[in-house]
């Protein structure tokens, strides 16, 4: 269906609901690379008018990608709850925007809505949001999840220790992560980006992380962040896996190119649930996504970078994850050009994965061809700190030797705890308490001395 | 910065830093990151910046490749330059047309000096078993500092495993997708892709080597297996090498590569081995 | 947006939109601003930003002047494009060198004209009582709708109180500062320049008049005087004119402008009167 | 004096101090237009290598603009107290930086510090701070004043309503003031930018914000946003004045041309102290500063546009201001070329001010001929809401329809008091509730309905 708008003297005519959710979406390169993007702000300001005109309902019989070409659209239409969504059916994207910010739309309403939200609603919601909209609504979710410990409670926020190093070598990866411990990092996951697929190499580093966890009983879970085949062929072996990890996009096309599928994704769930190592919940899938990588694989189907990655959480959604991030400025400045486009994208990836349900966090990143800095980051950071997410990553000194990019440091996550009043996971916090790393006001008290529990490490 | 200032928390494990170049042990004022961290930061990012824009000596390179007794070809993406490179990965992934012609001239060169005639050839039959291609990537650096070595050692191997290896070509402001093409033109059985990876804030000279059985254009990277970090700091010449070779006759044994194709080899990296042991977080056995 | 929402809270003081073109009683879902307001909003920003670019068509405006009996000259300053006037306020500033040359040859002709050797003429003698300026500023669409009217009548009441105008001089992409450099090549006792101001989002076309006193480059704000928002929502041509007259009367009788002239007219906007009554929020008397 | 660098083979020279502290500045279009911005990204990181290696003292002797050809200068070195500078005059610009973010320097010694303090030491140190530097001590200073209510104490944010019109009209300007009263704003002051210079419309406008401020017993000051030379003579006239306001910046020769002088100043706040128009304390004058209205007025002796601006903070100083807040992207792309440059300026003039004792707020906002945007202005105020702002500008829509600019909206500061829990100035506060703008728990009430106190405008 083509949509249609007179403003003025001029008439802007957009072809089909794709084409208008593309136009309507703030500015990046990615849409310019893909030709998708409104030739000039006069043109964007008209497509978020008439998007604004559309009846939710519509992107229930309009789909962008068509139903029968795509599993993930099979999986977003097949699996919608139309009883949730009747809270809202009513409404225009322009008229969900302003119930989502009126007091009708509280945390509790919110979560009952989420099964019934397409992520197109989502995606076609948040292009006409401002900055102040996106942080206010998201901060409303409270989205919690549980394998050892709480996430995503209000007035938290963990982290994801990050101890990668170019050769997996143990002793680099266990300087690393006593690191990020000793700065109160590592409760939403101690998760480590393998530089080799080998599986002998991956599997050690799946029993050096549960072996630590173990001995310091530390209240959280481990990752290895290797391909999700990778992971179910682990798991037959008997290696000890806490949560399955696998990138994911908005396509069918797009899964395919990393080599997944909803079967595949589907078969690794049932594999880790069988494991039964969470000891207080069951969630267990961390998923990764990014605007671009549907674009990337030129495997986006007309559909701009924001609406497939949206798609992808409806893939994630599926699996009930324990873990949910963007890596916004991961993937370049190609879909994401600077400061500016990665802090609207983290914070639109932020709201939309909240209001589908998911316990979103954010890798605060960039890369060096980007036009970014660590001012950019410093700002994206605040900006979540106060829309309320679940977790942030943290590296050494904000700098990745592996992956060769920047994203936030374990002193970051201090400093947002700190302005902002942020908490750790309670059963990670508590155990920080235990150990001496924080004082029993929160504040870190680690740094000098070593605390009792590691302080034989000092001989060596 | 000089170290006269109190206010800093030096942490007591800064003896770890033996065993990462990773950023651990900076110490705290109140619970930010110090000065001095913070200055070498900003210095690192400028200089990585610059790595980017850095040209590649596609000239030095020839020569070192002619030294080491190999043929080279010299091509170019469809992104005339960088600033369009860094936009228009889809350019980059692609030759331009110029540079199919070089590469359709070996093939008719290769051919009649095999005294077969073009049209005679299958379009499934291949002319070489494999074709190695250098792409700047995001490093030109990397390239620069690396792939001489890593190719002569890799053609080597090659031989000993009694395949056969087409010149080598190298691609100015490619991706890594730009492979299948280049052996697709070259009819290749298997391409080797030796790519600048993304300067990184300590590791400004990282090499990766992206693999493709039965490369064509059209490939995605489901298709590819990657070996990455490859640099002094990282996975050394000789490690990658076992690597590709395993994956590489893996693929050449399968007839396929990419997500299904796993590296299955007991390497045994040689750095882990100059660790004092294992995992000093445990207790020892 | 059609209104058929209930989330909004739609502000029971609407009617006093009447009084201001301010963008009160928007309502509001929740606190923040409702979607209707918001679109509005992005859309006449997308349009002022427009505005900011729009060349100023000379011709035209030269054409309007020439039919209500006024000589006018055509100059650029030394910004030669938008880009680069944005970026050099200093350049706009300044005349570029052949513009100094067009207005030093009506000088030389205006002098010779009277039988007048230029050598003869003195450091401080001064050609004409006043110099009119005409400058795109930040918004042509202000000075093409606003100049030409305002000018002829601003002629006038300079002729009838007896002072001489020079020819009025059109800059392309200057500032205000500029107005300075016309009328000292111009040898001109007073400037009078109209200015496009930066177009707001509900105002793309407002004038600002500045006003000095002996003119020379390299004074600075505080020896002009300033009437501003002159377009149908505010100052009209009257009241502007009215401002100028009386600052210019007292600037020629004082011998000086700027922060030390202050604007001590008896002036009674008529805007004022429309209003139902001065102000509602207090008890009528 | 000469400063030195070597870094790799590559040699750093800055010719003095004041080129020093030009060349360490973050990236900004008004140092490039002035020829004095860093070469390239790794002369600027030398740059503040440098920077932080120079102690605090030097500052006290060498000068950025000559003692014998500024009075500014002279006002920054003759009210010097080196009593108070003793506690950090042993330090560099680095580990003063250190010592600021330590627990060592907390509200209490920061203040006490101020006194002690060059704007020259304080430009120097933002220039080597990160954005969540900035927000993070800046936090920790709290910066009181008083003339009817209280403003700047921690946990409040107040707003400047801004009730401007093209022709001063009094209805225009009444509406305009209600609608901010009913949303909430204007703790900090009522202030009009009056359209004209002429002395009957400012003085016609001064009695109107007087009789309603009166008449509704609001506990609040009002302010006609005219030049200094013009508040003098309406005080002398017997016109009811609050606040007086002028522009200032960082040099004698930016100030003559904006008409004003140290001794005027001063000649204007005995005439306003004269008036002890304020009920619970004495803080009268109100100012305005931004980045890059020295070089606009070719007066800044080869000073970069910041370093310029925290000089003007000194002269703010010496009268004891109400309030002060820099027009961030009032001037233009000229000197703030984009939203990102106007946030980071925002964020510095915040916290330079701040640590200089000044009681700070921020004019928010951007130009139509500027590289920004609302989403721009959104994280500008949450992070200047985070790092303890004392208020912000408040205008209907977002537009200011005499002035030609975009500020913060009176729902802007509701978004911000709403997602931080701010709230406004205490007396206040009591009035917005006593009157039933907010409902007991601080929560904006009216909207669908006049308030008791407004029923009778209704009728109109
Ligand atoms: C950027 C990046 C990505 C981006 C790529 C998007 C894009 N359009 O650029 C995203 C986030 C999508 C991504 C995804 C994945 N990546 Co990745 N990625 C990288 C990274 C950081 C930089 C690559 C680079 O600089 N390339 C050079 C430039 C010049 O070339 P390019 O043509 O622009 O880049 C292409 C390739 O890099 C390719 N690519 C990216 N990742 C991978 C992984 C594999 C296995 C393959 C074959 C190709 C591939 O994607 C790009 C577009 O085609 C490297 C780490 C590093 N230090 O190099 C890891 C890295 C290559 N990725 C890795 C992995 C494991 C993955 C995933 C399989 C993770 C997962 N479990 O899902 C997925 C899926 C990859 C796939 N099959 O498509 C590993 C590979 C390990 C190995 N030795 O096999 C690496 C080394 C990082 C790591 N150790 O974890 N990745
Ligand atoms: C931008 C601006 C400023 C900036 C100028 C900096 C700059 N480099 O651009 C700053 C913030 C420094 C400023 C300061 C003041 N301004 Co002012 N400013 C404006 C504004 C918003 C836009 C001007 C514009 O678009 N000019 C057009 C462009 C194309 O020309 P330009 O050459 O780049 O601009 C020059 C002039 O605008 C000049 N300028 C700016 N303000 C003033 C004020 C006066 C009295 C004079 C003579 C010149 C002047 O500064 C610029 C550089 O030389 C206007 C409002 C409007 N709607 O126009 C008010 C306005 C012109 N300013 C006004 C006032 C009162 C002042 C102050 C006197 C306030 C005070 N009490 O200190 C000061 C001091 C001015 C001075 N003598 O230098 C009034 C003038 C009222 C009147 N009729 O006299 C106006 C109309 C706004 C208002 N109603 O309050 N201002």
């Amino acid at each position: 269906m083509a949509y249609q708008l007179d403003l003025g003297s001029m008439r802007y005519r957009f072809a089909d609901l794709r084409t208008l959710l593309a136009k309507a979406t703030p500015l990046r390169s990615g849409d310019v690379l893909a030709g998708l993007a409104a030739e000039n702000a006069q043109e964007r300001a008209a497509a978020q008018w008439a998007l604004a005109d559309v009846p939710l309902k519509t992107f229930l019989h309009e789909t962008v990608i068509g139903y029968e070409e795509d599993e993930v659209t099979r999986l977003i239409i097949d699996s919608h709850d139309a009883v949730a969504f009747a809270r809202v059916a009513h409404l225009t994207v322009g008229g969900f925007r302003d119930w989502l910010l009126s007091d009708a739309a509280d945390s509790h309403v919110l979560n009952a809505l989420a099964p019934g939200l397409t992520p197109e609603m989502v995606a076609a919601v948040s292009k006409i949001m401002r900055v102040q909209d996106l942080i206010l609504v998201a901060r409303k979710c409270e989205v919690v999840t549980r394998f050892r410990n709480t996430i995503g409670l209000k007035g938290r926020m963990s982290t994801r220790l990050q101890p990668n190093h170019p050769t997996d070598d143990p002793s680099g990866v266990a300087a690393t992560l006593l690191d990020g411990l000793l700065y109160g990092n590592g409760d939403a996951v101690i998760g480590i980006n393998p530089a080799t697929d080998n599986y002998q190499a991956v599997t050690r580093l799946m029993c050096m992380l549960d072996e630590v966890i173990q001995h310091y009983r530390i209240p959280t879970q481990s990752c290895v962040l290797t391909h999700v085949t990778t992971h179910i062929e682990a798991i037959n072996r008997g290696a000890p896996v806490d949560l399955i990890f696998q990138s994911i996009a908005g396509t069918e096309a797009a899964n395919a190119s990393f080599g997944v599928s909803l079967s595949i994704l589907q078969e690794a769930y049932e594999a880790g649930l069988s494991l039964k190592r969470g000891t207080i919940g069951e969630n267990l899938m961390y998923f990764e996504t990014g605007q671009g990588s549907a674009l990337s694989a030129n495997a986006h189907h007309g559909v701009d970078q924001q609406t497939c990655e949206v798609r992808a959480y409806a893939v994630a959604r599926q699996f009930r994850p324990l873990l949910v991030n963007t890596v916004v400025g991961f993937i370049g400045p190609e879909y994401l050009y600077n400061g500016k486009q990665i802090i609207r994208a983290g914070l639109e990836d932020h709201f939309c994965g909240k209001l589908l349900g998911l316990p979103m966090g954010c890798d605060i990143c960039y890369t060096n061809h980007a036009e970014a800095d660590q001012d950019d980051m410093d700002m994206l950071l605040t900006q979540l700190g106060v829309a309320g997410i679940n977790y942030i990553m943290g590296i050494p000194g904000s700098d990745d030797i592996m992956l060769n990019y920047q994203t936030t440091s374990f002193h970051d996550a201090l400093y947002v705890r700190q302005v902002l009043g942020l908490r750790p996971a309670p059963e990670f916090e508590s155990w920080l308490m235990r150990n001496g790393i924080f004082d029993d006001r929160g504040r870190l008290l680690s740094g000098g001395q070593l605390p009792a529990a590691f302080a034989h490490l000092q001989v060596q | 910065m000089s170290e006269q200032e109190s206010s800093v928390v030096v942490n007591a494990w800064s003896n770890l830093r033996q065993f990462t170049d990773a950023r651990i042990a900076l110490g705290r004022a109140g619970t930010s990151v110090p000065t001095a961290a913070l200055l070498a930061f900003q210095l690192d990012h400028a200089r990585a910046r610059d790595a980017v824009h850095l040209p590649l000596d596609m000239a030095l390179l020839q020569t070192q490749l002619t030294s080491a007794g190999l043929e080279s070809l010299q091509v170019q993406s469809r992104a005339h330059n960088r600033l369009v490179y860094l936009q228009r990965p889809d350019w980059g992934r692609r030759l331009n047309a110029e540079s199919v012609s070089v590469l359709e001239q070996r093939v008719a060169a290769a051919l009649s000096a095999e005294g077969v005639d073009e049209g005679v050839l299958g379009a499934d039959e291949r002319l070489w078993d494999v074709a190695i291609v250098i792409v700047d990537g995001l490093s030109s650096q990397a390239v620069q500092a690396h792939s001489a070595a890593m190719v002569s050692r890799l053609a080597t191997a090659f031989d000993q495993s009694g395949l056969t290896l087409a010149p080598v070509v190298l691609v100015q402001q490619g991706r890594v997708a730009v492979g299948d093409e280049v052996a697709e033109v070259l009819r290749a059985r298997m391409v080797v892709l030796l790519v600048g990876e993304r300067p990184g804030l300590s590791s400004p000279d990282s090499l990766g080597i992206y693999f493709t059985y039965a490369p064509k254009v059209g490939l995605t990277d489901a298709a590819r297996n990657c070996i990455s970090n490859i640099r002094p700091a990282g996975l050394s010449y000789e490690q990658a090498c076992g690597k590709l070779m395993y994956l590489l006759l893996e693929a050449n044994r399968r007839g396929l590569s990419g997500v299904q194709l796993k590296d299955e080899s007991e390497v045994e990296p040689a750095q882990m081995l100059t660790s004092v042991n294992r995992n000093f977080l445990l207790p020892k056995e």
